[in-house]
């Protein structure tokens, strides 16, 4: 099978799609001859013309706003927003509006939307280009949010998204854009939304994670077989709606379970897996149900002392493992 | 670029009318129509704040004033081909575009059958997919960028359709307003912004809302025409608005028409205006009553007449009557109901 | 003791601030001569005039950013947001803006602004006059989040909140403001932010609420206590930063912790509580840490027959406790 | 309303330069020195590109091309009064406004006793309180609101105080903007918006960010004062300043004022610009570079000669080497400083 990075797997999913049906197109700032600050759309403007490759001004809720319109009257944008840390001016064009359209229209209107943004740190980009914001969005009933961690589920799961006939928000960590490769096949494949992956089998400890911290639970999880700790892994992929059966499943077998996220701690996506654990799993935890996250300051800092303060790190990841293991 | 219009002066010699309605091209028969339509909305209109008091419904958002300027709009686009995206005071402009006085009353009562949203949002938000009217949320403006976007789907699959939006001036402030109207211009979209001016968003007037009295004012920093009109003179909205359209239609671009209105009532049921409006300016906008105003300008070129006036009347009550019986027995919303249309799929997470 | 209205409480506190202190302003949609939707700025528009309570356009981000500025340069601004579901156009300049101001210029800029809102439902409001919006600012380092249940609170936090110099969002329950009453003193009082308060002792089940729900919690636990059920109500009173001892000080009494938010369920605030909880009460813990919630629907619904579906009351968290009880 | 004013033409005879820098009000003495920060700008600019391509920083974003509208902008504003809430391009503007050479480098290397934020942002999120230059955020086009309310403060305390704000073309699209201009020009408030339009944001042209070439043509729709000056032309910029400025001390309200500029190089050193200009407009643009045409100008008027250039020259090098060293040499942030000054108070939930 080929091999592909990251962002290549994000690429192809697109091109394949506009290929696939003419209704697809994809809008964003930057998007037309530059392909995109990260490449992304590299080549669509070439292939596919400015019709459907639309370099948009810098106005993120008219991005998701006219990408609603557009997506009411026959057509499935795939909206781009350059950094997450941007799409809080379009905040509004999504929770009150993308995901209320089909509730409060009784099902006669839909919006067949995707958002796909980069997401998170470790890149050196300090406050406003490092943020994970999957929980303010994660909360909202209506919408769906996919978070892959490789290649093949990049593709698979961006085309299930494009497809799908409601609001998905698909945000790919930016550190894995060209760090993380992995096999791709040729030809059509998805990945269904929903679906959660046990990427690793153990019987001492559950890891729970997304994104970029999907693969430091697995270098961590590695790392403590060596000192004889048995951890399973469970990459939540989609976090909305989430699987919660995979999740639970995995616990009741450990007993134990440790939830990674980069994001802030408090309030963050994490707390949801936390809950739902804590309910109803509580007849099989045999430790507290604990977290590794983010500090809880207003953003990653910029200078790499404070950044790596900031970032969880396969170590933390270990160290929490650890911890939870000798409980 | 700007063409500031001043629609036809209140006060003109009547008997320009049939010539005014013969010069845009439309005939008695349709002028009875608009006229109509202009009374049986505000008969619907009525009847709300009626059945509020009464306390069967618990809340009334009104279009009373706006009436005459939404038909005079809506009327110059193609129903069932084009689109709309209206707001809470656009009951003429629904109406006009296809929705029925059951349609409208079933919205008022929330019950399960409503076709804005069965029974799930308050009056004034209404929709009706059959008719390509994009259902209304709360936030003001929002739909802008919206109708923007279905013009936009317009343009790339080459339907041939206009988008048109409609908003009060207050609403015009928000951001989403300029965003839309410059993505709208750089495109070229077949996209008009319909601002209903009524002087008040709330209890704050236009000079605390607005730096200058024209929104219109504003289409000039975008290139596109931005027009005033009466929103008392069906006519001349009417007019503003077939040119619009059609200069969308042809490729040319959006436009901005802002018609000047009164809001007759309270900004809703729930509002008391006699707190921060004075007593002389109330009494004053009477005289801009859409309603009285079409009905003495057509009477006077000869369209309307008493009787028929009076059967136009009589027919209202009885579509207004029907439809408050219909909706007074149509069901609640069982409710099972709510769980549903979270996504295509259905309930979350079932896929 | 006087007794006021909850919505009595939030205009006497904003008045007396004003008096006390020139640089508090007002502004917002008609909060001017009509004195607000709700009224709770009625009179203060003819006391203090037209430069402190400012009827500002309908952009609630020219609101919050104009607010901002208006602290950086000397005021202390309380805005009002007319509903907490119109507050999103202002959710850029609220998390990007004002939760980062301090944090980003290392301490050399802050902005004391407090942002009122009412929110909830229960008041035949559908789906955008009904929202509980908390949940995407307590996940925001650097914002402060407030929602009194009393009169007391209502008035004592408020003041607090003014004096604050950080940014702090006030969120008032609309159907308490003229169904809730209490006692107020006059003359000069403050409650502290940060400090959570056990509002009935009992020894059974802890119930965490805030806003209106921890009135009903407390409605339930009187009904439970007819059942022989003692339970232990928790009125949270600040959100961030939330007073964690005190509600693990009761976990670990009762042993079991109901939580209860009128917000929905997934992702909601109370998920934050019940992690909490299930990482550092957790040995001591007799019962799943459980959740009465809002239901996972895009909104409130109108009509009266769905709306009742939605809205948590008395009896459902009632069950909750005899279901929690009887664990 | 709007007035607008092209700069002063290129290729003016260059004789009329002193009379130009009398009718504005500033001495030779004045012109050198906006001269020398305009070349001071220029300097850490263009050292700031060799400490990232040498890797010393990882992160460069430059203000070449706009150093002379900045300076000629910023110089009609009161230091230590007024107030400026700068974008990332704003290292002429802020170093006009106060900020040093060593402050700037320290942000470059996010040392400890950076002053615009003690290492915790990117560079080019420049501020400084003690001032008045507000801290830059990265999403743009925000700051226009606080800087608004900065004036609204300054009107309500009386202070006396101008609020000025500075944005890309690209920037003035944001929803933000518009609800800032609106707010500022019903309040008639002391404040000023500049847009320094390069003509790119990013890789977008502005014939796909605007509908019209100029940015300022929408001032009319608030009914202030829109201005179009030549971004090259450092005097044309602050006669229109000063103009603005005064016009807002005055209480007379707000103005916009749009200088066109070449953006010199790549928006950032993580971008590549000539994939997506045409070689011949890049280099047809470096006719546009302020720095050589302001030499000329002040050269041909006899305020700056060979031998004065040449000093400046080194003057500017020692200090940019200054500056650098100094940077180079200061500390890291501690680890423990990044949990601190969330709040007043100190540490969340410490009360
Ligand atoms: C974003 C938002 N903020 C506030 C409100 C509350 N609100 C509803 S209508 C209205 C006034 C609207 O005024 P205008 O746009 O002039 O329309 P009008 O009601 O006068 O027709 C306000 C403030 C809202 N619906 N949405
Ligand atoms: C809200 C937001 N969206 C996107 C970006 C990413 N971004 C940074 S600068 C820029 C282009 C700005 O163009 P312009 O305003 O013309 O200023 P210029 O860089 O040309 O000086 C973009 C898209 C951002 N910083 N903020
Ligand atoms: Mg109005
Ligand atoms: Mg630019």
């Amino acid at each position: 099978m080929p091999t592909r990075t990251f962002i290549e797997a994000v690429r192809e999913g697109l091109r394949d799609e506009m290929q696939r049906d003419e209704a697809v197109i994809v809008l964003g700032e930057d998007v037309g001859k530059k392909g995109g600050v990260f490449l992304a759309t590299d080549g669509l403007y070439e292939e596919f013309g400015e019709d459907r490759v639309i370099d948009t001004p810098l106005t993120e809720s008219q991005i998701i706003g006219t990408s609603i319109g557009a997506a009411v009257n026959g057509l499935r944008p795939v909206a781009e927003i350059q950094f997450a840390d941007f799409i809080f001016p379009a905040f509004n064009q999504l929770l009150s509006e993308a995901a209320r359209m089909r509730y409060r229209s009784n099902n006669t209107f839909g919006v067949p939307m995707t958002v796909r943004a980069p997401y998170g740190g470790g890149v050196h980009g300090a406050l406003y280009h490092s943020q994970s914001v999957e929980a303010f969005f994660t909360h909202i009933p209506g919408l769906k949010v996919v978070i892959p961690s490789t290649p093949y589920d990049a593709k698979g799961l961006l085309r299930s998204s494009i497809r799908n006939d409601d609001p998905v928000l698909f945000f790919e960590h930016k550190k894995m854009y060209r760090s993380v490769r992995g096999d791709v096949p040729d030809g059509e494949f998805t990945v269904p939304i929903g679906r959660a992956q046990v990427t690793r089998q153990g019987t001492q400890v559950t890891v729970v994670a997304y994104g970029l911290m999907a693969h430091y639970a697995l270098e961590a999880a590695d790392r403590a077989a060596d000192e004889d700790i048995s951890v399973e892994v469970v990459d939540v992929r989609t976090l909305r709606p989430l699987d919660k059966e995979t999740v639970l499943d995995s616990v009741r077998k450990t007993g134990k379970c440790l939830i990674v996220y980069e994001d802030n701690r408090f309030g963050g996506y994490g707390a949801e897996i936390a809950a739902i654990i804590a309910e109803e799993a509580f007849d099989y935890l045999d430790g507290p149900v604990t977290r590794i996250a983010g500090p809880d300051v207003p953003g990653v800092p910029y200078n790499h002392v404070l950044e790596d303060w900031f970032m969880v790190s396969p170590e933390k990841i270990l160290d929490g493992i650890r911890t939870l293991a000798a409980y | 670029m700007a063409v500031t219009q001043r629609g036809e002066a209140a006060g003109r010699p009547a008997k320009g009318v049939r010539r005014v309605g013969a010069s845009v091209g439309l005939s008695d028969e349709q002028l009875i129509e608009m006229y109509r339509m202009v009374a049986l909305a505000r008969a619907i209109d009525e009847r709300m704040w009626v059945l509020n008091r009464a306390g069967r419904i618990p809340f009334v958002i009104s279009g009373q004033g706006h009436e005459g300027a939404q038909v005079g709009i809506t009327w110059a686009l193609k129903k069932g081909h084009d689109w709309v995206a209206p707001f809470y005071r656009s009951i003429a402009t629904a109406m006009t575009f296809g929705m029925t006085a059951r349609d409208m009353m079933t919205a008022q009562y929330a019950t399960a059958n409503d076709p804005s949203s069965g029974g799930r949002q308050m009056p004034g938000h209404y929709g009706h997919a059959a008719h390509n009217l994009l259902s209304v949320s709360s936030p003001v403006a929002t739909q802008i960028l919206h109708a923007v976007g279905i013009a936009l789907a317009a343009k790339i699959r080459k339907t041939g359709q206009v988008a048109m939006t409609f908003m009060g001036e207050g609403s015009s402030n928000q951001g989403d307003v300029h965003e839309g109207l410059n993505f709208a211009a750089i495109h070229k979209l077949p996209f008009v912004l319909v601002i209903e001016n009524n002087g008040y968003a709330i209890s704050v007037p236009s000079s605390k809302e607005l730096a200058l009295p024209d929104v219109a004012a504003r289409a000039s920093g975008y290139g596109i025409p931005g027009v005033v009109v009466d929103g008392a003179d069906v006519l001349a909205c009417y007019r503003a608005s077939k040119e619009a359209v059609e200069r969308a239609r042809r490729g040319d671009g959006p436009s901005l028409i802002e018609a000047k209105v009164t809001r007759l009532t309270g900004h809703s049921s729930d509002d008391q205006q006699t707190k921060y409006r004075p007593a002389e300016e109330l009494e004053a906008e009477r005289s801009l009553d859409p309603l009285p105003k079409f009905r003495e300008q057509l009477t006077a070129a000869g369209v309307l007449d008493e009787e028929l006036i009076a059967r136009i009347d009589a027919e209202n009550k009885a579509v207004v009557d029907d439809a408050t019986n219909f909706a007074e027995s149509e069901p609640d919303p069982s409710p099972d109901n709510a769980l549903e249309h979270v996504f295509a799929e259905g309930v979350e997470g079932t896929f």
